[in-house]
């Protein structure tokens, strides 16, 4: 414990990392920070295990005749990618490490407001893993990751129940998060923190909870009629009694498009701290960029439909939801927009993150214009369930959302560890992340064009030319995401003292130790300027060097 | 006693209202659960009619309606707890929380009744012996068992809440007059409240 | 190995569907060029060591800056959805005209059935030039029915009819997969959709032995399955005629009246309790699990003959 | 004095529950005396008067603070989206009923 003295001040207190070394110390704490960390440590565990699944897939499909694994077991593996890499990476990935660890230290804050229900959504979020794995060693699960009827609540013989069960369980896990995050946002903002003043990571969390918390219930109730379909018998989608399987899909998906936004939008959050910090200059838009992360987290609960236009829905609905599909193209592009344009003017350097944030902006770019492809409806029935989708959302969820949490990992790992890591290694991973990324998944688009439906386990051979591409390219993608694992493993022991701010980043979350102190600040900062100040409005933006000088965001009196 | 002011507030109004917006933020995304829900009630509903009507003259009437004065006056009582809780009144307070804790477990024990009747009557969707010949029928009894399974699921969670809270008040383990502890309970178990509004005409009556 | 990126161009719709792709994969081109740019230009330009002079950018400037992108997008935005759609809704009615062809799914295999009642499996053949609508249903889970030389696709739901309509236009055997998720051997539910010029498409049926149409299989079902029991012109038990019953209205017992449609016809095979006709006994056995669905439609499709030979057509 | 209080509270709390009972005593009667559409739309206008009347009268959502009005209102509407585009696609869909064909082809 530390102890405050009259005036407000910690004495010697050790970081967050020193307060205690018992695994107790760990697995019952209500630390923010630590809890950031337990989350970051089962989430790359489940990283690896997805990535092992979409290793053999890729294998699979090197050769066109299904000869590696059997079809039974490869339509395990790819629902195994699915469910492990949507529910319990992606969704969780940034909110619940970077977000837990990061929230109340960007807004000055000492803890979230309930620290033990943040403790509480891991030991869910745990739970809910183990039961998929459960299901998974048992022997695996082959309906995919969308659990369409009836094929799942009818048909599958595999461990669907358990599975349904684990996401379910998971999905309050998410819920207790974006609840958390919400009122923390709402009553921890440090004093002079304005909401126009708030970092747009923030606002980014801000809205994926939102997002989270109004959508996540609908995934709960379609599994859980699946679930009851499954062990009771009840009818709810069985057609045999009058039930209709399109039904179950306007309920899944009423959730998982939301989902998609829940997945990209704490990247989006990411990269605009990343961008400003390395180009020297104030975000571009900064209200334009708050209203696109808002418009884009309500306009994603209008849209789910797109996912349904040759399911046999009407062509009235279709229209409707290709409208309101095309309109949601509209705060994205501002956003790619305004990124672009905070370049401009600049005293730019190319740290890692830096590298990671531009590489995401490019793969969001086309990852965001094939989504129009997708969403006009002639188009789209062509391309449905085709690898043109699968090229589609790997390039917004893949490249667009594992580049900023890796830009995002990069930024704040001296923050988080206090150390610096090999920046030449972690430049080359970046770069070979990149280029990977595009081996691996540009060819899909084309097998998508030739019409290679997604979930095959053989394939006719005119399609074999740009698999092999594909699966070369996921080796060099496999050995790029393994190699921070190793630098960022090496820099925690041999790795220099960071400082507290070794980018001369202008957040709250520099203005105190890396690490921090458990109690993250010594006296609650007070906010007197707007956010990315990193030259004054009537000033040129300045080199790094030149910053030294530059009067700190809030004074530090004491409260 | 124990500390009322959690870390990392400074404030007990503060904290306050931060439990009660907490509670109500979830309540918004209880409404989307049970929403799925309904959607898939009244889309059948329009499709299939006449099975509903002819299925929901199996349902027992008597018994919802007991079932709607109960959680009706649980509902009425937990209301009582929280106002009586704020006035700091500790004895008031348990009998309004055990008052709550008894109708509501009666509401079960009705509930309980209720599915044993609807067994015998091979009240079952796929049961060869299903009463009511009509298509939809038995779409309209899984939606009954659904909607009432996951509703009474939601009653065990609040009884357990509130026996929890009887103790924790009783033995004074928690800062029940300064936090929101009881007016967090309470809203819980009104919406469970509402939502069983919404069912008993659904299940009991429209198209009757 | 083949490099090719294109997959055969063999309907009408895929004609229109090409246009309309790679007037979008240019329009991509163009933004992913300029964003491209933008970054790359500013990336070098302003990098920190060149010593280019810094300004700020004025707020009136930016907003007029982010108007215009604003605009921009949101122009585009409406346009390719009032192209795109323009299209779609041309597509959505077949005409009328159309041949019309019955597929089956199952897992994991196609049932298709030619409008003269020839049948084949994981097999089509059909003639250019003309409208052929698919009535497609699955005896299972959903299935998807795809040609991509087609640029069709349309999910084939159980429980429910789901139609598709295509024009072939250049002969020739292109790949037929199903594309929704549907269990083990997904991957193999394939077929061949074979597209011939008419004379030779009229030459492949000949070769091929006679198929029994569909009205001629309810026919012959008509008698095994017992229905001629009853609703034979001679027989002795009260059930009502058939001859001319198609499409008429029928008053029921209860008041209400119905139209005798395809509909009507299953529900009365399948549910004979729920409408009964007016002046009859409900004394119609049920039918469900007796017959599968193939028959029922057979069933159908006979009674409709009858109706249409009580007009003199 | 706390005895009083406990009194007027209890008072409140059973006059609100007499209240409630009035209202469901309506709904069904409505249901069973009522005919057609109205039999349908009265129970569940009732309905809707009762939680309403809940929702002011126990969860004193007139006290409610703006974080919680915001999203109790924003489930709402984003339930009303739920139905609304749900039904779009339901009430303009073309149902033919499996297997069979829909119009005559000769």
């Amino acid at each position: 414990m530390s102890s405050t003295d009259a005036e407000g001040y910690i004495a010697q207190e050790p970081d967050y990392l020193g307060a205690g070394h018992t695994v107790r110390s760990w697995l019952l704490t209500t630390d923010h920070k630590r809890i950031g960390i337990l989350y970051l440590v089962t989430l790359l565990f489940f990283f690896l295990i997805g990535g092992a699944a979409a290793t053999f897939i890729r294998l699979e499909l090197a050769t066109p005749p299904g000869d590696l694994v059997t079809a039974d077991t490869y339509n395990r593996l790819f629902t195994l990618h699915g469910v492990i890499m949507v529910w319990f990476f992606l969704v969780p990935a940034v909110p619940s490490t970077l977000g837990n660890f990061l929230l109340p230290l960007a807004i000055g804050a000492r803890d979230m407001a309930f620290p033990k229900l943040n403790l509480l959504s891991w030991y869910i979020n745990l739970v809910g893993g183990l039961l998929a794995l459960a299901a998974l060693l048992l022997g695996g699960v082959d309906t995919g990751w969308t659990f369409y009827t009836p094929y799942s609540s009818l048909y599958s013989n595999s461990y669907v129940t358990l599975a349904a069960l684990g996401v379910f369980i998971a999905g309050f896990s998410t819920i207790a998060t974006g609840l958390n995050f919400i009122v923390t946002v709402h009553t921890q903002r440090c004093e002079g923190l304005t909401w126009m003043r708030l970092p747009l990571f923030v606002w980014a969390l801000y809205a994926t909870s939102m997002v989270i918390v109004l959508a996540t219930p609908a995934l709960a109730v379609a599994l859980a009629m699946v679930v009851m379909e499954r062990v009771f018998a009840l009818g709810l989608f069985d057609p045999a009694q009058g039930g209709d399987p399109i039904l179950f899909q306007h309920i899944f998906w009423f959730y998982s498009h939301p989902a998609v936004y829940i997945m990209i939008l704490p990247g989006f959050g990411v990269v605009t701290e990343v961008l400003t910090c390395f180009s020297r200059r104030k975000v571009f838009g900064y209200e334009a960029m708050v209203f696109a992360i808002l418009g884009i987290a309500l306009f994603g609960f209008f849209v789910w439909g797109h996912h349904m236009f040759v399911s046999g829905q009407s062509a009235y609905a279709s229209l409707i939801f290709s409208l309101l599909s095309f309109l949601i193209a509209i705060p994205s592009a501002i956003k790619v927009f305004n990124w672009s344009a905070t370049l401009y003017g600049g005293h730019i350097t190319f740290e890692a993150s830096m590298l990671y944030a531009l590489g995401f902006i490019g793969l969001f770019t086309l990852g965001g214009l094939t989504g129009l492809f997708l969403a006009s409806v002639p188009i789209d029935v062509h391309m449905h369930d085709t690898y043109f989708v699968t090229a589609h959302f790997h390039y917004i969820m893949v490249g667009g959302m594992v580049s900023a949490f890796f830009a995002g990992l990069h930024f704040w790992w001296p923050k988080i560890t206090g150390r610096m890591y090999s920046e030449l290694w972690a430049r080359l991973a970046a770069l070979l992340m990149f280029l990977g990324f595009n081996f691996t998944f540009f060819p899909q688009f084309i097998l998508g064009y030739m019409g290679m439906p997604r979930r095959y386990h053989s394939y006719p051979d005119e399609f074999e030319m740009w698999n092999v591409l594909s699966s070369a390219g996921a080796v060099i993608l496999a050995v790029a995401y393994l190699m921070p694992f190793v630098y960022l493993g090496l820099s925690v022991y041999r790795g220099r003292r960071a400082g507290d701010n070794p980018w001369q980043a202008r957040g709250l979350e520099w203005q105190t130790a890396s690490p921090p102190p458990r109690e993250n600040f010594g006296p609650l900062p007070v906010v007197t300027r707007e956010p990315y100040d990193y030259h004054r409005s009537d000033e040129e933006p300045s080199a790094r060097e030149g910053d030294l000088d530059f009067p700190n965001r809030s004074d530090t009196e004491t409260r | 006693m124990p500390e009322a002011l959690h870390e990392p507030f400074h404030d007990i109004g503060k904290q306050r209202s931060a439990e009660e917006a907490g509670i109500w933020i979830f309540l918004a995304s209880e409404v989307i659960f049970f929403g799925g829900l309904f959607l898939g009630y009244a889309v059948y509903r329009l499709r299939l009619p006449e099975g509903y009507g002819a299925a929901m003259a199996e349902t027992n009437l008597t018994l919802g309606i007991v079932n709607t004065a109960l959680l009706l006056a649980s509902s009425a009582t937990m209301a009582f707890t929280v106002w009586v809780g704020r006035e700091g009144l500790q004895r008031a307070t348990v009998t309004g929380l055990i008052a709550t804790l008894a109708l509501g477990t009666a509401f079960l024990a009705v509930k309980g009744v209720e599915y044993y009747e609807d067994i015998r009557h091979h009240l079952i969707p796929g049961h060869p012996d299903f009463p009511v010949d009509v298509p939809g029928a038995e779409m309209f009894f899984s939606f009954y068992w659904a909607m009432t399974g996951l509703h009474g699921l939601h009653m065990a969670i609040g009884l357990g809440i509130i026996a929890w809270t009887v103790h924790a008040v009783r033995s004074d383990r928690i800062a029940w007059r300064e936090t929101a502890h009881l007016h967090v309970v309470g809203l819980y178990w009104n919406l469970v409240d509402v939502v069983w509004i919404f069912l008993f005409p659904l299940l009991y009556l429209v198209g009757r | 190995m083949n490099w090719s990126i294109t997959p055969a161009q063999a309907s009408t719709q895929a004609v229109a569907f090409d246009q309309l792709f790679w007037t979008m994969v240019g329009f991509s081109l163009c933004v992913v060029t300029l964003v491209g740019l933008l970054i790359f230009v500013f990336s070098l330009r302003f990098r920190a060591r060149t010593g280019v002079p810094r300004k700020t950018v004025a707020t009136l400037e930016s907003r007029r800056v982010e108007i215009f992108w604003t605009a921009a997008t949101a122009f585009f935005a409406i346009f390719f959805f009032w192209y795109t759609s323009t299209v779609s809704l041309d597509a959505v009615e077949a005409p009328p005209d159309a041949m019309e062809y019955h597929v089956e799914a199952k897992q994991w295999m196609w049932k298709t059935r030619h409008p003269s009642g020839v049948r084949e499996i994981n097999a089509m053949h059909v003639p250019t030039g003309r409208p052929v609508t698919v009535f497609l249903n699955s005896q299972d889970v959903i299935h998807s029915f795809y040609v991509p030389a087609f640029r069709i696709k349309k999910d084939v739901v159980p429980g429910r009819t789901s139609t598709v309509w295509f024009e072939a236009t250049e002969p020739g055997t292109y790949p037929l997969f199903c594309t929704e998720y549907c269990g083990t051997n997904h991957a193999v539910m394939t077929g061949e959709v074979t597209v011939m010029e008419p004379a030779a498409y009229a030459r492949w049926l000949e070769t091929r032995a006679e198929g029994e149409t569909l009205a001629a299989e309810g026919a012959r079902l008509f008698t095994s399955a017992g229905c001629s029991g009853c609703h034979a012109e001679a027989s002795d038990v009260h059930a009502p005629p058939l001859t001319g019953l198609f499409g008429r209205d029928i008053p029921l017992e209860d008041g209400r009246t119905v139209t005798a449609d395809a509909a009507y016809i299953r529900d009365a095979i399948l549910l004979p309790e729920r409408d009964v006709a007016a002046g009859y006994a409900p004394i119609m056995p049920n039918f469900t699990g007796i017959l599968e669905d193939g028959e029922v439609e057979a069933l159908v499709a006979y009674i409709r003959t009858l109706a249409l030979e009580g007009e003199g057509r | 004095m706390a005895r009083r209080t406990t009194f007027r509270l209890a008072g409140r709390a059973v006059g609100a529950f007499v209240a409630m009972l009035l209202l469901a005593a309506c709904s069904i009667a409505a249901a069973l005396l009522l005919d057609g559409l109205a039999a349908s739309v009265v129970p569940l206008g009732v309905a809707v008067i009762t939680a309403g009347f809940v929702a002011i009268a126990f969860m004193e959502v007139r006290k409610m603070d703006a974080v919680s009005a915001i999203f109790a209102g924003v489930a709402v509407c984003f339930l009303a989206v739920l139905f609304g585009l749900t039904f779009t696609d339901e009430l303009t869909r073309a149902h033919i009923p499996a297997g069979f064909e829909a119009r005559t082809g000769d």
